[in-house]
């Protein structure tokens, strides 16, 4: 009962009003025979201290080991002010701003949050937010099958060097719709996508062609060509994107000739806690040309009756409020709390400051590279340029070092090899700006101990 | 004035970035960026200004009575938010080793069991990140039922009118023709029209219940017979869960599948407009098609484990990168186990004293109700056709009106049915004080369009800035800063 | 530099209006010698993200123990809600509120918040509050000097069993002035004071008589008897009190024929945290006789020139801002934002909560002396009633034994035989609502082993 | 609405308290409550909606520009919140056994360090709670010090009339008389005044340097030398410290003694009055007579531990009853961290570079300087006497438009020997945007005032209230609320 407000004497005033005896009556249209019975096997509530001391507990066992993992979800440092503003109540405790009097905060915050991804994605269109990039993704490709016009095509080709749990994601979700996404094999000695692999589907029709930078193995891809071979074949290029990134590296916008045409990623490195893969947020960019293709909330700037300038949602027509069935898509509540995380984040750190984040990630998983050289056992996969991963080949299971090291409480990164058996035992490791030179060196130690308890096993 | 205008070249945070930029090895030169992005450059104390004023320019649940209807705008616990938020639980990373993650996984195992229990339902998975992303999975797996049948011509999903946006657009996106069917004037399905659009093409029917209307469905195992018996499946929209939360099961409705909206029944935050939760469940025949991940245990029960397309060799797949919003699934969690068993069922209850206690002295003001004879449910209908034809004051100016008395307004023309309608939803968690100041303010409002209309249609006035122009919005289309232009 | 925003063109603008050449230039009426060099004892700055690295670490390295020490400072539930409140950027960053029409919020608050000390505590004025406690029991000692008008005494009794530390701050700050406490014996058996403890000082000139409900032992004093003991000699009685206890015991107000004159306490069971120490806040509240003699400010219910109710700093002839030397205190800086904490706290446990956590606190205390008392060589020192704190005497060295079960993570109390070497080798041990029975029984255990452990020693 | 205004009968946050009533035993009756206590009656919704909005009647560095002279309101770090809010540091009890308190005690000798660094001296305790409570700590050590000399007829302290309130206040408090001294038309003291009043009474001076006039005291030297002859000794007010940070050391000045604000110089937070912290550093001879505690090493160097009276015999004792201001302290820490040496250097310069900035612009659109030929240090002086007399606008007025402007008024009517005068201070953390918007509503002011004064004299229009009637709020007494009145 914490919630409920109602003393005695409110309730008897009420029923007294209504004109009932028992709140019980007010359910009288419900045939009595389907009426729930007590809810056993909910256990009685408790008090706020006691559920604290729960969860507490439950907290405290998740806790304390050094994460080397990435894998599409990245420690970064959050400034405190992020979230102490993120959750004011009025950010926090708000709806969807249709009311846009009562929400100029919100409705301007995400114009300001459309502003910084159109720059960093170099796109000129951002909506306010997607469930997250794997999600998003699937939403670009439905984007893309709509909007492609030179291809009537419901197919589309994906590198295979994009996460494989984001193609996972957008086969459960597109194939609904009878699209099919076919697969671009990788270089396995580079782990990125060379114009070559693509020979093969030279001249075939598929509605969009999708990479990502840096790729699912931390690789760098050459995006350029890719981008301008798919263009030459008609289709629209998607390119998946780590916002960290874009500090370091060329935006979705300026590759190749004329650009990308959608850019998509998933926004948690962005300010938002790892929180075991939730609240996250999917962006998504693209060209003037898609925007009508988009799907759900754009905020606009426009006027009010005395000319001062004002924030409202806008293009309401292709969403499922106004449109239903002919929506861009059923998406209603997206990720606003973390969208606005993000939005503060970025206006604390700048393009100066986010450019320092990536570089020194990027120059963190250099040094651990460099580290593990001497390791033996051990064997970078790949020579190819990479930002802040990369995969590590072992000369014994991934499975059984990793559970090694994470008795050390280390946390060696993510065994690729179920995705990828081609790669034999491989694991894909990540630094973030986190990582100080201890760290480095407790991750060398553990790996080493690792392979060294494999070896006895 | 926006964050970027406050900007100055070579301004940022500095005690949040590393102090030195490192340098970049191994890159080659083409794949750099050129240019800097056009982020603001402001200092930290221009940050938490800027973002602590505009957080003052919204309405919510924190400072004001919220009664937006179909939207379940009750107290969000502190004490959840507290909970999730302990750093343990903040830095577990999704895909961590399940040897560090038994804290987590048993919080979502036990809130899987509790939602169970309370929808009737025979599995769950908690993975859709919201209600329309729950009815993806729900629509899918109902084509994925049909399709292991070899029952492969059912094209077809039924969706009454009154139903919300979410549920024909799912239906499409699943690849499914929507059969609308009217709504009868007491607020119930007609339920002639049901039968004449059902049959062998049907693969389900979506609804919810309570209905958007605001009165429960009283034909709701006739329709489920109708439906059965043709072969089609009932999908159960949760969102307005509330209404009925310890006092009718829709599992014992006959519903096959069902999404919740964790962020409206399970009071999780609304965040100006996410992030939510859409757990799916299912009666035991669409089992096997649950959406993974899933928490189960390890065979000798000693722990907790993922369960995957390993385990579920049906499944539909996965709708997200790891494991849906899993912090807001603890925060619902939080909140289960803070109300237990009896907060539960008072949900339902008070929700629906509520409503039925604003409705009654709604009508007693003259208000209009769209179903006078219906009992509320956690929320009603107020149509204030009359005022837009006599007095030309729309419920649109009603709505704008109540904003400068300190309430934001319900849900406005929706559902579409009702001409200028107020959906109109208190939700639990607001005291009796609240409602009457409610109905005390249309009231005032009423006399107000009665005498001086102008004043009302102008509405509102205490607000950052008053109407907006939208076409002009939709027309000259800004939706990104560029110091440039 | 973390938080200074000046870009270059700024700097040089700024000193191009100002018409210098150099910022160091703006020194220049700084003799030179005397200007300081670099500040080599200060290390370099950190970045906020290595600063709490450091910060966690140390926090880490004093966590995780099970508390039972209280002697003033009280683990109790702190609703979430407070802190998040408290910490709003519009109380957590505001001055104290000279502006009243832009304060509105902190006074509204603060008038609230002298409602709510002021019910508890029986007693018509509360100040908007002072430091702690103790420093607050100084405060009240000065007012009684000045406000008593029957004596023209500079001396003040004190009940020996108010708080150690209590006394020591009251001398370090009153005995300035010249003014002297002077120090009533307790019973030793039943560790309160008897009216017959006072027979000495019957007829002598004392402007004040000070008590302690609970006392520093925990243990109830006969506050009636007391109370009309000091006035019928022409004493004003100070009442040094607990805020918890006050929705179980008689309120100060209450007590006797017409009430204490002046109660005063430690705040910090009000919803603060332990954190070390402070910031708490002390409380004082006065009969309205008293009131001029207030330190600290006062906030008035008044209204505006609309007729507006609104709130605003009063009486404030009292204070050091206007009237100087001749102010009734020195305090200018006060605890204002852990009184928001508190009367956000209040709020949320109305009487009936506060009256729970009270009584589950008292509970508690009951059932771990009573499983104390199959304990071998444990004695309770005293059968009279206690609040939530009771003293134990020990037959081994206290400080051995509290080494010995800080050892176990368990600090098992606080050890009184440093202040009151009478009562030979004794702890105090508190429990509150926090205490689970689990809780309990680790104490049990604890005290049981490292007893044990002092044996074999 | 008052909070008492909102409440009823029964109701409270259930989920706060236990859940259910325990019985108590062993208390006689005649010692327990016999009527509840008139608290709040309220739901968690109602009492978070209630003091949400309650705080967005306030103005605060995070919401506006708060140029309030004498109290440094910069941007106070919500890193060094956060740091100070890690579950570690909250849940340590003031009492607990140094085993369990390394982490605590090794941020407070630090910081200790670093104090003492900043300031020239040789000891510091952190113990005051604020700038006063280091007022009354710093003159019970000169007079604990003149009374171990046995020289007990030192009786004076000598305060300029420009001196904050604290000051004389503290004086008296220590049983000491004021002889308060007159400050010259530049800003300066009047050095033959204090050589009037000096001599072998004379237990101290108490000063600021720079001076609350906003200048920087250059004959500190002399009166240095002056007072040290007579046999007193120098207390230094920090509460300026912020303008000479990493600039110049009390130490090096002269002084004996001192107390900062740490709550003004290092950046905490002022909380609508409090909580602040005073530490008070000393020279040589006043090392003995420090308040305890403070924290020290164990002889091996091994570990940190608290000094308390067994280690300094002659201390002044303890003015707390744990350590003061502990969290604070944290902070003020954490500020040092952040900052480091370079940072703290900077802090003089930038806070002073921006009062330059503001009183150059000031005097160019035609404000009165009160020192125009000084430089200023942190903060300076604007009269407005002439607006006073010519246009009938005082300074109050000036400040209660400001709000209308959005910026909080500077310090009104302090130092008081200087009429109708604002003490205005930027801090380092205001960016030159705000410096210049502060002045051009200043010059917007000036316009009204002089076309249109009524408007001025009634502001501010756009506040939760208009003027208060202060003087009914003193005469009619109402600090409580009751029901029954
Ligand atoms: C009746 C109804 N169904 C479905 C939805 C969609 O839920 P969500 O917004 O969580 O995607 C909503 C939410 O607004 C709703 O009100
Ligand atoms: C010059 C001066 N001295 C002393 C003080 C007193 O400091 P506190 O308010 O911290 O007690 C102040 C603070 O307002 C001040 O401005």
């Amino acid at each position: 009962m914490p919630f409920v407000p109602h003393t005695e004497k409110d309730i008897e005033k009420m029923l007294d009003v209504i004109g009932v005896d028992s709140i019980d009556q007010l359910f009288d249209e419900i045939p009595s025979h389907l009426r729930a019975k007590p809810l056993h096997k909910v256990p009685e509530g408790l008090s706020e201290m006691d559920m604290m001391r729960r969860l507490s507990e439950r907290a405290q066992q998740d806790a304390g080991a050094l994460c080397f993992i990435g894998a599409g979800a990245y420690e970064h440092h959050i400034p405190a002010a992020v979230w102490d503003i993120t959750t004011r109540g009025e950010f926090m405790t708000a709806y969807t701003p249709y009311q846009a009097e009562a929400s100029q905060g919100t409705l301007q915050l995400i114009y300001e949050y459309q502003s910084m991804m159109s720059a960093l994605t170099g796109l000129p269109i951002s909506n306010a937010s997607l469930y997250d990039g794997a999600s998003g993704l699937a939403e670009a490709v439905l984007m893309a099958i709509r909007g492609n016009r030179k291809s009537k095509s419901k197919r589309v080709l994906v590198a295979g060097s994009v996460h494989p749990l984001y193609r996972k994601t957008v086969e459960s979700i597109v194939e609904n719709q009878g699209i099919s996404v076919d697969e671009v094999t990788f270089d396995s000695s580079l782990l990125n996508t060379p114009v070559s692999a693509l020979a093969d589907f030279e001249g075939q029709d598929y509605a969009a062609l999708i990479i990502a930078q840096p790729n699912f193995f931390g690789t760098l891809e050459d995006v350029d060509a890719l981008t301008d071979w798919g263009h030459a074949q008609g289709m629209l290029v998607i390119g998946v994107v780590n916002p960290t990134s874009l500090a370091l590296l060329s935006a979705p916008g300026t590759w190749g000739e004329t650009g990308a045409d959608i850019a998509v990623g998933e926004g948690q490195p962005l300010g938002i806690p790892l929180a075991s893969g939730g609240p996250y947020f999917g962006f998504i960019c693209c060209t003037d040309k898609l925007v009508r293709q988009m799907p759900g909330r754009i905020i606009g700037r426009t006027i009010d009756t005395d000319g001062k300038p004002g924030f409202t949602l806008t293009l309401q027509a292709r969403e499922q409020h106004i449109r239903r069935s002919k929506a861009t898509s059923n998406i209603c509540t997206n990720q606003g709390l973390a969208v606005t995380a993000a939005t503060i984040y970025m206006s604390l750190l700048g393009y100066e400051g986010l450019s320092r984040v990536a570089n020194a990630s990027h120059a963190g998983a250099q040094q651990l590279k460099s580290q593990l050289a001497g390791v033996a056992g051990v064997t970078l996969a790949s020579q190819a340029s990479t930002f802040h991963e990369f995969i590590l080949q072992l000369d014994k299971p991934a499975a059984s070092v990793l559970a090694s090291m994470a008795e050390r409480d280390v946390l060696g990164g993510f065994n690729v090899s179920d995705y990828y058996p081609e790669l034999n035992s491989a694991i894909l490791v990540c630094v973030t700006e986190v990582k100080t030179q201890t760290d480095l060196d407790k991750y060398v130690q553990a790996l080493g101990d690792a392979l060294q308890d494999a070896e006895a096993a | 004035m926006l964050i970027f205008e406050k900007s100055s070249e070579g301004r940022y945070a500095k005690a949040q970035a590393p102090q030195t930029k490192a340098a970049v090895s191994g890159i080659p030169d083409h794949l750099l960026r050129k240019e800097m992005a056009e982020l603001p450059e402001a200092s930290e104390l221009q940050v938490v200004r800027h973002f602590t004023n505009l957080s003052r320019k919204n309405f919510a649940i924190d400072t004001q009575f919220y009664p937006l209807g179909s939207c379940t705008m009750k107290y969000n616990p502190r004490g959840a938010h507290r909970a999730a938020s302990l750093p343990g639980h903040l830095s577990r990373h999704p895909l961590a080793p399940e040897s560090h993650s038994q804290g987590y996984l048993s919080c979502v195992y036990e809130l899987q069991d509790i939602l169970k229990e309370v929808t009737g339902m025979a599995g769950v998975s908690l993975t859709p990140m919201a209600g329309a992303q729950g009815e993806l999975a729900g629509v899918a797996m109902i084509k994925a039922y049909h399709e292991a049948r070899g029952d492969t011509e059912r094209q077809e999903i039924i969706v009454p009118e009154a139903a919300h946006g979410t549920n024909p657009a799912t239906a499409v996106m699943c690849g499914f023709k929507v059969k609308e069917i009217p709504v009868l004037p007491d607020g119930d399905v007609d339920l002639d029209a049901l039968k004449d659009v059902v049959g062998p093409q049907t693969a389900g029917i979506m609804m919810t219940n309570p209905s958007t209307c605001g009165v429960f469905e009283r034909q709701i195992e006739e329709i489920s017979k109708t439906v059965h018996d043709a072969g089609g499946l009932l999908y159960y929209d949760g969102a307005n869960l509330n209404a009925i939360l310890g006092k009718v099961r829709p599992g014992d409705m006959g519903f096959d599948v069902l999404h919740m909206n964790l962020h409206k029944t399970f009071a999780t935050p609304h965040g100006g407009g996410g992030p939510g939760s859409g757990p799916v469940a299912v009666g035991e025949r669409l089992l096997p098609f649950l959406p993974t991940p899933i928490v189960g245990k390890t065979k000798d029960d000693s722990s907790f484990r993922w369960l995957d397309e390993n385990d579920l060799p049906n499944t539909i797949g996965r709708l997200s990168a790891f494991m849906g919003n899993a912090g807001i699934i603890l925060r619902a969690y939080v909140y289960a186990v803070l109300l237990g068993r009896d907060g539960l069922h008072r949900v339902g209850e008070f929700s629906t004293l509520n409503a039925n206690y604003m409705a009654k002295l709604m009508a007693d003001a003259g208000f209009k109700l769209a179903y006078p004879e219906r009992r509320a449910t956690h929320e009603f209908i107020v149509t204030l056709n009359e005022q837009a034809k006599t007095l030309g004051v729309t419920a649109m100016d009603f709505a704008k009106r109540l904003l400068d008395y300190g309430y934001h307004a319900p849900t406005t023309y929706f559902p579409l049915l009702v001409p200028e309608c107020f959906l109109i939803e208190p939700t639990e968690t607001e005291s009796i004080d609240e409602l009457e100041g409610f109905v005390e303010a249309m009231i005032a409002i009423q006399k107000e369009a009665e005498e001086n209309a102008d004043l009302v249609t102008h509405a509102p006035y205490t607000q950052p800035v008053k109407r907006l122009d939208d076409v002009k919005a939709a027309r000259e289309l800004d939706v990104a800063y560029s110091s440039a232009s």
